[in-house]
């Protein structure tokens, strides 16, 4: 094994087994008051029919080993936290601290969804807040925060598109996707009903504007786009592709996913999108949480409004904010409840601690930084689609491949130099994609140590391509092997 | 700004770097009709002291001060500082979706427990990973009976929470799926003959909750067979999933799904919640949602992986089981600590606590002179008829600083002056006696033949 | 090197220099709203006489920074939540969650000292009630919870002694401190005034009774004694040894850092101390902290209570709390304000969580962890004083020193295995000595694992005693070169 | 109990392993007539929900519903969540003094920043990494004197803070040094002249607090020179380190020491704190308390270790500098996490925001009627002579839920009806309005000699 990279070195960490290996009767981690009311046996009240007297296999241990348990765990995990993390399409940026004090206190993370109106003002204005701010830096004109992620934030807007063209007589059969979105995208429209047809980008990674013309039959509801798009380019002619949809009477959608290159520099109503989701666990640093629990606003014109998921917060005359159920064309809810509301608590804390320059500073520096990083690796790595790039950059494997490394072989071994891999999955217009997105929250600094560590890697991998391959090599398990865990899937723990 | 790590130095230098002179030249591919240029009219920049003292502002406008006894599928439980203080651990909440396996071998392994105990808690064999919340999970367990048995109609309880009966309306919609629902007994329970009518060899799926809306615990043994027996499969929802600690799981459903937001994560105005979905084994690659399985490293070490990522919409797009991506894992890992500091003998006695306490509350609430319609047994909720308007009881509640249900008539016209009622381990005997109190005033009253005194100070709900 | 142990494996950490090195001009962790009042410049408010320009060298960096340097800085900790602590004496248990939170609720965490009594209720009833369980769990009579620390307690006992004796007519000049005493006992002798006389152990490692009838002359003001001593023995001749001082007319101080041994079983006062302190730190689950906030309260008997330090909390006729400050025999203040407060808090937490059935089943797992790992080691490790053991236990190197392994090189190899070292720097009266105490936060698993990694070692000296010397191997940094450090102390960053 | 770790079946398992056949045997060795055999009469015991009611009962009967304008040693400044969130991380707060260095580099890498940063805002060469509090980092500061000059002799400003003078006197009455103390002039700093004639070469330091106790800036160039002369040591003692942002520090002087809470440590109730102790190099053998060097490991890498421990009780036993063992690493932790936040220009910012704030505080009043007694510049504090009596204008004050200061006669029976106002930045231009009005009734009242009424409600202080 070779010396240790510059900026990582392995420590120490405990092993934990599962926690139903530490498991032994009669401990537990609670104890609870006995309830000071005359108790009949819950097996006299429920009967036989129901009652269970026990949970097979539930574990029984201590507070202390539960502490245990879950911070030897969490030593394991790489995060925003530890370092850089520059997973393309991600977004993942540094989640503020005092987010985590506003959303948690009494009251906002305590009130019930079904508390009278009157009584929960102080939730009801968040939402409402949130929802104002967001349509403002989309230039939207409405915004639901019903939808719990991105992807349940596309579907609710296909699902708009869908009634609002049935209402003009016709709701289509198709939505178009070019072939470099995101997973989600093809996967919400068939959710919705509707039939994918994809798009075939052009040779800048962009939407083929004959491509484009040819496709939009009377048969297709709209365009699903993603602006920037999943390459990190900024689709320069997306007044000219929103002006043909709307044209032949469909609508776009836009994915917001990669609002973070947007944000105060660019609004999508200005350039023509009719609905939008923004995904608050990117651009809005509520955290990632491990994968989740994100949110997915979805952002509309006015004349899409009445179609949003019911209900809405509305403001009224008096100043004050209620729920309006009473919305005909809605189309319905897609969740239970208002929303995943404690991310809209952190997002506006996070919108507001910036204000209009902090956000739009933001953006620079996400895109300064990204520019950066493909600017000083694009003479080692292949950089497949030579643009200027907005929050991210795409390059490739392409030369590394030729001697047999992959780019999730070259990810693997950046683990070793201490920093969490780029995405490698997509965008599929890229074989062998190296998708990086350092956001803002990267310092030069930083960037400098990762350049540095992924110059190094090209380096390696002419020096001794073999060595790659194997990595990493300073982490607590080594390379796992997918294959086998899906060929006979080993789901849960048994005894 | 305090989030961002560059000084004016670095951007520069980071500018030379690149050759351009100015920000502004790396926007320039941006046709400038599409450019912003104006200022977003937003509140801030603020100091986080500022932060606080506007969402603090905002938290005294709220119920924080009253006794809430709202559940419907939203529960107030007390939540051990070993869950946040585990939660706040930077490794776990500012990681993202464990797509690298040898950096995130903390949030799979948790994962891996999470499925584990949600497949211990609802008899079924595998669990997934998470999804949005119960209602969503509901959905796609019809979304995942539909594609199973290739059939277009759907059987639901009248009695499954309004909401969710709401959400499988939208997502179905577009497919024709036909729903058909059934009603309900005296005894608060799904009407069998009305069901065995209602089957036929069209159907999908069958939707039960239990306890369902009203609290009022289901027989699923007679409903699992009468729904096998037409070819269809059974889907059990549980939004109270502290329930499962000591009534029989629907081991005879094929998919038991809900809402673990009981088990540690805040009630906090309906969300982030924690949907799941269990099943057996054989339905394993129809599943929504991520998986994490166990596997080996290269020196044979145990790790854990997502698992049968085919089934996803990163890999299999258009043809994937569900569109979901970012599911609820902070949530769920919530739940896993939850559930491990319970543990077997903890989540029972809570149960027993919680079931005890309701038990109570609607005993004393018949002395007092309400009724409960609805015969069958109750976990911790239950159905209650106000003597007198049940809007006039709430309010009067209200003055009591207690929220004293949710008013049934909004999702069941029949059931005018009825309120569902939750007693949980954060209700106090005190609270439940002085709720009781207020309905002795209202059965004395309609007793005598008097209206209510309006409560002073307090405008009409 | 030799393969990784079982229970531990290095995992990457990130590299962090110093937070100056980190620095760069501009960046800032925090904005400030500027002031709402008119404002004059501070250089012309100051003038230059006063006015400083800036702090050379400050750092200078974002929150993320800050978030990820310490976040970094805390993964190379060992702490209790990362595993079995066993550092003898320092009763290293579990700090439960829930003291934390209540620590810092609004109101304990904000009131200001010198606010209004009647105003400050809920503090001076924390205080008060901490005390009386205090008094209840040493049979003692009254408390004071002012000293910070274990040391500070103990100056304070001592200068009660001195106050009292001054009283009867003569301070007198030694205190008797046995050889086997914490560095903290004859420090604070000192710090009083007084003068140490040391008191030789017997060969059980106990106070020697003739020993101490000799040295007990009317110029020693009393003892000063840690029950059980720091062998963790029962000092089983305590009544008379108390009453022999007590007849010489001295008093008996008895440091309570070994109370874990105690608590429900044996009460000080009953075996005849006059004035103790406790180490909330310690016994009561305060956190530890890196090396504090202690909290060192004081217990007296009686006849001590007019010499506590000054001002008391008193509970009034009416119930109301308030602060003595008309105490006209009192040693003074040993601290401004009231003592830390908040530990005092998490103390009262801790009591009332276990209740006396739950303080009491706490130290019988405290000793019986203690015995398990003596007699599960004494076979490999020697065991100088082979008797009963209390909470803690003590081995030596004797054996391993044959080939020259010492205690310290052993605790050393202990890391590879994942566990934290015991102490191995007293108590003097053993050379070599490895002092564990396990406390009642170990489960039996975590000790069969400790102690099969011992026996590990033990067996390692034995083949390869070279290797052992030159542990740690699978930390971040290997053996620090302490001689080096305090050549030429380096004890700030400079430019 | 939730708390520990060994099942029953454990201590079954261990027991037998002894050879015992109950827990009692353990103890058998203890002598019957002193074992407690009774049940102790404490608390509990309570579920982690009772605790939680328990304490939150308490801190309701608390100030925290007011606008608190106290100083006096213990200052509310706003505390950046991410300094609890760092300190609340297991690896720092659950960690024991960093002993065994491999495994304790974050805490001594921090410890090691901590001195680096009190020793720039110092002025001093080096620092400690803590002592228990400003009172007795002054009396440490004090004792190490007495050691260096070897006299016994010390000269104290009149306006140290009281307390910290007490302290004093406990720690050195039983040497027989004698304390001298100097008064202050009308400016409100300590009186040169007294001074001159207080020193004489059988003194070993000179005490003096900067802002003083009255908030009042010192001259620290002619008190540095006359010490110097009479060769004692000048012990320069800062109890709110934020003015050392903006005022400069006390470079004249041997030792500096003092209070560090006002960087991130909550007031609470007056502890857990921060004492610092910086100096000279030269003197680093004389500090008291703990100290963290840096060294290399045997592969030459950077690391820490305590150092110089020779000076330490658990080394020198009765023959060391100090008898301190436990100091308050965690609230040093806590200052260093906040003044890396804050850096440079945040703490600048800060110092300037207090400043402005008390500037325009004290021209208020005295524009209402009231007077500052004191001509020397102040930083965030300041003493005010109040227009009537000043118990009456604080339990007026307290009407409006604003602590309105420290009531200086307690201390200084000279300063009848003095209140020591300290406004930071948690203070609102509107508090102080507020208070300013308060002021104005009692000033006019004055003029127009009239009684204050009794606030309604309120009991007398
Ligand atoms: C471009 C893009 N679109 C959509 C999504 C889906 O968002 P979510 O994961 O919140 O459902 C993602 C992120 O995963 C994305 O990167
Ligand atoms: C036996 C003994 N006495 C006294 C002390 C001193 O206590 P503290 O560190 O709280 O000052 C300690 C702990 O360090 C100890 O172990």
């Amino acid at each position: 094994m070779k010396e240790h990279p510059r900026h990582a070195r392995p420590h120490i960490t405990r092993d934990e087994n599962l926690i139903f290996e530490r498991s032994s009767p009669g401990k537990c981690g609670v104890d609870l008051p006995t309830p000071d009311v005359p108790t009949a046996s819950a097996a006299d009240l429920l009967g036989s029919e129901f009652y269970r007297d026990e949970i097979a296999g539930f574990p029984e241990v201590s507070e202390l080993e539960v502490i245990r348990h879950f911070t030897r765990l969490s030593t394991w995990n790489y995060s925003v936290d530890t370092g850089l993390y520059p997973l393309g399409s991600c977004t993942m940026k540094y989640n503020p601290r005092i987010n985590e004090v506003v959303a948690r206190l009494e009251g906002l993370a305590t009130d019930h969804p079904y508390a009278p109106t009157e009584l929960t003002q102080g939730c009801l204005r968040v939402l409402h807040d949130t929802a104002r701010c967001l349509a403002e830096i989309t230039g939207m004109d409405a915004v639901s925060l019903q939808p719990a992620a991105g992807a349940q934030g596309e579907l609710s807007g296909i699902l708009m598109i869908q009634a609002c063209l049935a209402d003009r007589g016709n709701p289509r059969k198709y939505i178009l996707v070019p072939d470099s979105a995101h997973g989600t995208n093809p996967a919400s429209v068939t959710t919705s009903g509707y039939q994918v047809r994809n798009l075939k980008s052009d040779s800048h990674g962009c939407v083929d504007l004959g491509e484009l013309e040819l496709a939009m039959t009377d048969e297709v509801a709209g365009l699903m786009l993603t602006n920037p798009n999943t390459l990190g380019i900024f689709e320069v002619r997306i007044r000219e592709i929103c002006e043909l949809v709307h044209r032949k009477g469909g609508l776009v959608y836009m994915d917001g996913a990669n609002m973070n290159a947007l944000v105060g520099i660019a609004r999508p109503a200005d350039f023509g999108a009719d609905v939008m989701h923004l995904n608050l666990h990117k651009t809005f640093t509520t955290p990632h949480g491990g994968g989740g629990p994100g949110s997915g606003p979805v952002a509309v014109r006015k004349f899409l409004e009445p179609y949003l998921p019911s209900p809405i917060v509305v403001k009224k005359e008096d100043g004050s904010y209620s729920l309006d159920y009473n919305r005909p064309k809605s189309i319905g809810r897609v969740r239970a409840f208002y929303g995943n509301f404690g991310m809209a608590v952190r997002a506006l804390a996070y919108i507001a601690a910036n204000g209009s320059e902090g956000l739009l500073q933001t953006t620079q520096d996400a895109v300064l930084n990204a520019n950066y990083v493909m600017r000083r690796l694009q003479d080692v790595y292949d950089l497949p689609y030579n643009e200027p790039c907005m929050h991210e950059c795409v390059l490739s494997d392409r030369r590394q491949a030729a001697r047999g490394v992959r780019t999730m072989d070259i990810a693997k071994r950046l683990i070793d130099y201490g920093f969490h891999p780029y995405t490698t999955a997509f965008p599929l217009i890229v074989p062998g994609a190296m998708m990086i997105e350092p956001t803002e929250s990267a310092s030069k600094e930083e960037l400098d140590e990762f350049i540095e560590a992924m110059r190094a890697i090209a380096e390696e991998v002419e020096e001794d391509a073999e060595f790659v391959l194997k990595a990493p090599y300073t982490t607590r398990v080594s390379r796992l092997d997918e294959a086998a865990a899906a060929r006979k899937p080993v789901l849960r723990w048994k005894p | 700004m305090r989030y961002l790590p560059n000084s004016p130095r670095d951007r520069e230098e980071m500018l030379r770097a690149l050759g351009r002179s100015s920000i502004e030249e790396l926007f320039s591919q941006i046709p400038e009709e599409v450019r912003f240029r104006g200022r977003m009219n937003l509140p801030g920049p603020l100091s986080e002291q500022q932060i606080l003292e506007f969402f603090k502002e905002a938290a005294s406008q709220s119920t924080r001060e009253y006794v809430s006894m709202l559940g419907a599928g939203a529960y107030s439980h007390f939540r051990p500082a070993a869950v946040d203080a585990l939660l706040s651990r930077g490794e776990f909440f500012t990681a993202y979706t464990p797509y690298q396996a040898e950096l995130a071998q903390g949030t799979l392994q948790a994962m891996f427990e999470f499925q584990t105990l949600m497949a211990q808690l609802t008899g079924m064999e595998v669990s997934n990973a998470s999804l949005y919340d119960g209602s969503t999970a509901t959905t796609e367990a019809v979304l995942m009976a539909l594609r199973l048995t290739r059939r277009n109609r759907v059987i639901v309880a009248k009695t499954l929470h309004p909401e969710y009966r709401e959400v499988m309306a939208t997502y179905v919609r577009h497919m024709g799926t036909e729903i058909v629902e059934v009603p309900y007994t005296a005894s608060g329970q799904l009407e069998i003959r009305a069901l065995e009518s209602a089957l036929n060899n069209e159907t999908a799926a069958v939707v039960v909750q239990s306890p369902n809306f009203f609290g009022t615990i289901e027989r699923f043994s007679e409903i699992a067979e009468l729904t096998h027996r037409s070819g269809a499969l059974l889907v059990a929802t549980v939004t109270e999933p502290l329930s499962l600690a000591i009534i029989k799981p629907p081991e005879q459903a094929d998919i038991v799904c809900g809402e673990a937001q009981s088990f540690g994560v805040p009630v906090a105005y309906g969300g982030p919640y924690v949907g799941f979905l269990a099943t057996r084994e054989k339905y394993v690659r129809q599943m929504p949602g991520r998986l994490v399985g166990q596997t080996v490293d290269t020196e044979g070490r145990r790790g854990f992986v997502l698992t049968l990522v085919t089934r996803e919409q990163h890999i299999r797009r258009e043809k994937a089981t569900s569109n979901i991506c970012t599911n609820q894992s902070l949530c769920a890992l919530a739940a896993t600590i939850y559930l491990c500091l319970l543990g077997k003998q903890g989540l029972k006695a809570l149960a027993e606590h919680n079931l005890a306490m309701a038990h109570y509350a609607a005993q004393r609430l018949v002395a007092a002179g309400a009724s409960i319609p609805f015969s069958a047994p109750c976990f911790n909720e239950f159905v209650v008829r106000t003597p007198g308007s049940a809007e006039e009881v709430l309010l009067e509640l209200r003055g009591e600083k207690i929220l004293g249900g949710v008013n049934l008539a909004r999702f069941y016209p029949e059931l005018k002056d009825h309120l569902l009622v939750c007693i949980t381990e954060t209700v106090s005997k005190e609270a439940v006696d002085r709720m009781v109190r207020v309905y002795e005033g209202f059965a004395n009253r309609k007793k005598a033949g008097v209206a209510a005194p309006h409560p002073v100070g307090q405008e009409k709900a």
